[in-house]
């Protein structure tokens, strides 16, 4: 293992450290427990919008936080979700009055650590609503299991609710309109090779030189089947086919499209994905309202791929064009 | 027998000293099927109830089952933090004021336990988790302990040989909770993680009770 | 090799069509000669500002091209100069009646088929002034060499020298300001693995489990050395030093930095390296006005970082302040 | 002998194959002391170049050297573009609009050609360069056919030989212009891809006279 660290136990505090010097305008940073919150909280009246999950993702979900998106960010350790301490603490930091709505994204042990601190909230006399997003059409969805695991789809349900929590609406408003999001979202990824956690020093799976791993979890979870290396127009052929499969659209839809690197990927190589996106939703007469392309949600160094679709409507529209300015996404402004 | 802070003491030394010993192995149980973490995870949490146990010293059962549960809950994270922090808040909470408690306290403690890994988890035996070790142990138990009156002490072998027995009883399984259930049928063939660190649970209680 | 990649006799093709795709409000594409331009061009009454050189380092140039920044970009094959040609109907595409400035980044081939271009156009008639970057100090400067290599500087020259052209400076004006910046910023690099060129297939370089290569180029040429690997702080450290005996720094100097990443550098990392820039630059007093922090000037899936530093004065500030709307820069808009 | 437009298509061709068929090994010396893309480079613009003779099919020497230099001038891009380009071009117009040239017209054409190079490149012999490949050659042949009047023909093998020995030559030297320059004394111990192509292209010049 080769990273520029300094001792695998720090990273994540260090990693806050030169965050926070990099946008000391933006955002700040509170340790014990760690969270990420905007320089300017808490706003009053107004939603507090508050999503976290393991680091090693960046720039989720830190890189978010700021005018239009999350009121606070908090960081597990590398990979592994964060704890209960710091969502409470971060909700009394940046709540403004109007209530605390959690953006989750499905696993398992995000969703018992959110829920305990929504529990502690709301024993202390918070509003408190959380949404899970479960986008990754790679899981088969099924009554008897986690289900759905929560990728790309998060950065869009940040983006919306963020714009909708700044426009004043309600913790109920709020909630629903993520909801919507969290219903129209897809996303499928796959990898070229695995990555390596800091704390443990290895990879975590192993893939030969002429293998994918279609399916693949931002955590290096293995996907729904390894499959023999193809031209990208193939694997974007089937992982548009897995989301369209899931999520039919038709002609005269309009979508959201986020082509996401997983850390290690050249930009090159997403622009080459999203050729091939685009041509296939212009071949079924979907329009493409609004495309991101780069880095929004990775695994650490990992090289591969996610394609995650939003299907809108014009609220969610123009939600989406709201204002934003964060360390990582800004938009008019 | 009894058991006061002392024992609990001891118990979770040992606890912590397996699990920083099987770091690796448990990472790399969970790397097979899950995400390459619950023994890093499990170790920072060990480490953590060990620091606060030497500043802060507490005196009885509870505080000190109180304070190794928020360790666990605030250091460990994922979906070991909250269920290893309830196992411990759970038994805390049951034992109460009580300065000694007997084994039937100690059963009835860890049977709450259970029930707090259950009710958070939602998980039932047979879908590959910690609780295909926690319930047939609970189980075993209640029925050696409070039905049959046995001590612990006497049935210690059977204990730590069921929980292995257990934690090798999720290879075969399907995972139907946690991140191993996104692997479907892949899940198959390995241990779960979780059911490890849990026969490791098991046996520190029992190892607890010599000396 | 393995990359998400159909041919890779068509890789900048297929990557120009992807980027056009995700911006079709920001950029246009022209094939054969391949340039990138302003959706908005011409742009009348305003020196046209035109970069340009290898593919595999994106997002430079391509992402650069819009508002506040860059005219046109002109992308050659991967990690190879463009031609001429490019260049030459570029300007013309662009060209808005008040010359045209071409930034150059000072390899030999870059500066030999600008300076072709510039001797066709001016032969036509246009007003056309380049200006060299050299900011690499891992090169030893001397009069018998090629100099020093142009790299993460020419970020902060297209961002200030588009600054300047949007303000309706004119092309001596501008010319100058650009000169200023080339003056004033340096850079270093290092790389912790090699990266592959899709047309070669092989890594350009091989660099063990345990070293790393310091003065890395971002085409893969080797460095000052190759040393042991260390902790990113003391790394850092000797990047820092690099930079600061080359342009010595005092207290109250501000400085915009760019702590960049090479492709494959996960952004956790770049974050733990800017924690320490950032300390070293604060122990000595001098102000950090601004920070980058991400994948601005790549080395396709190359893992490293690089370090820029660019002295500041007031007129360099206003203008690096100035909107920018670009595919990868955002900046007031 | 006299050099037409079928003589000079042969030359080409043989050249175009010749850097062909030494892509990777091209590639491979670049890769060394450069960014390893010196024969895929080469590669692209003999291809473009050959595709442009097919289709335009020129006539006259001049017309023949123009496409060529044309084609690599806006195909191969880095370093080698410019240079190559302007060595067609230059024996281009030199040449002129001379259906047919002698063996001394063809040394001049050369001889502009290594003018251009260094015009534009303003390196010396001993800078690890085309130039060390170049300039002896051209010395050669000046100092041969112009003075001696001997025929290009008759001295083919020790063209062959010196452009090797000279692109041999440059494995000693330390790079002063181009890519390489930026390693210092570290490029030292490697051949140079320029001349390595260089030696190719007088190969290429000699080997187009029989048939
Ligand atoms: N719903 C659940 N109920 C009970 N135990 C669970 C549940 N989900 C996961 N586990 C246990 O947690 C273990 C994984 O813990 P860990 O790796 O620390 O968390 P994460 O999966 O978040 O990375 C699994 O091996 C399993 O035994
Ligand atoms: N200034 C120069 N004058 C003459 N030849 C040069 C000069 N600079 C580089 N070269 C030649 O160009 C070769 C490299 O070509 P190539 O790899 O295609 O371009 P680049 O260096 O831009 O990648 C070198 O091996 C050298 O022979
Ligand atoms: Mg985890
Ligand atoms: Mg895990
Ligand atoms: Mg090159
Ligand atoms: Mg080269």
């Amino acid at each position: 293992m080769k990273k520029l660290i300094n001792n695998p136990e720090n990273v994540v505090k260090e990693m806050l450290e030169g965050m926070v010097a990099a946008y000391p305008d933006l955002i700040k940073v509170h340790f014990s427990p760690n969270f990420i919150y905007r320089a300017d909280s808490p706003v009053k009246g107004k939603v507090a919008l508050i999503s976290g999950g393991g680091s090693g993702h960046e720039p989720l979900h830190g890189g978010y936080v700021g005018r239009g998106m999350l009121d606070a960010a908090c960081p597990g350790e590398v990979f592994t979700s964060p704890t209960p301490d710091q969502m409470y603490e971060a909700a009394k930091t940046v709540e403004g009055g109007e209530g605390i709505l959690f953006i989750v994204k499905n696993y398992t042990g995000d969703v018992m650590n959110f829920d305990m601190a929504a529990d502690l909230l709301k024993a202390e006399g918070y509003k408190v609503e959380s949404v899970v997003i479960a986008d990754d059409v790679a899981v088969e969805e099924s009554l008897y299991s986690a289900g759905r695991r929560g990728v790309g789809g998060t950065v869009f349900a940040e983006k919306i609710g963020g714009a909708a929590t700044e426009r004043g609406w309600s913790l109920e408003e709020v909630k629903k309109v993520v909801e919507k999001v969290a219903k129209n979202v897809r996303s499928i990824g796959i990898a070229l090779t695995p990555c390596t956690v800091p704390a443990a020093g290895k990879p975590t799976f192993e893939l030969s030189e002429d293998e994918f791993e279609f399916g693949i979890g931002i955590h290096g979870e293995p996907g729904r089947k390894r499959l023999k290396m193809k031209p990208a127009d193939e694997i974007v052929q089937m992982m548009m086919n897995a989301i369209l499969q899931d999520m039919p659209l038709e002609k005269g839809d309009e979508v959201a499209l986020l082509v996401n690197g997983m850390g290690g990927t050249p930009l090159m190589e997403l622009f080459i994905v999203n050729r091939k996106v685009s041509q296939m939703l212009d071949g079924i007469g979907v329009k493409r309202y609004k495309t991101l392309v780069g880095n929004y949600i990775t695994s650490l160094e990992m090289q591969g791929a996610s394609i995650t679709v939003l299907k809108l409507d014009d609220e969610l529209k123009e939600l989406l064009d709201d204002p934003a300015l964060t360390p990582a996404l800004r938009w008019k402004v | 027998m009894e058991y006061d802070v002392k024992y609990f003491d001891r118990f979770v030394r040992i606890f912590a000293k397996y699990l920083t010993e099987n770091k690796e192995y448990l990472t790399q149980l969970d790397a097979a099927i899950g995400d390459g973490d619950h023994g890093i995870n499990m170790d920072r949490g060990a480490r953590t109830a060990l620091e606060r146990l030497g500043t802060m010293n507490p005196k009885t059962p509870r505080e000190l089952l109180r304070i190794v549960g928020m360790a666990l809950l605030s250091s460990v994270g994922g979906a070991a933090g909250p269920l290893y922090g309830t196992v411990f808040m759970k038994m805390s909470m049951t034992i109460g004021n009580k300065e000694k408690i007997d084994d039937k306290d100690l059963v009835k403690a860890l049977e709450n336990a259970l029930i707090g890994i259950k009710t958070l988890g939602k998980a039932e035996v047979g879908e590959k988790t910690m609780v295909d070790v926690w319930e047939p142990v609970v189980e075993f138990l209640k029925e050696k302990v409070l039905n049959e009156e046995n001590e612990i002490s006497e049935i210690c072998r059977e204990i730590i040989k069921l929980a292995e027995e257990r934690m090798k009883a999720t290879i075969p399984m399907q995972a139907k909770k946690g991140r191993a259930s996104y692997l479907g049928e892949r899940s198959i063939g390995h241990q779960d993680p979780g059911a490890t660190s849990s026969y490791l649970f098991f046996k520190s209680l029992c190892e607890a009770l010599s000396e």
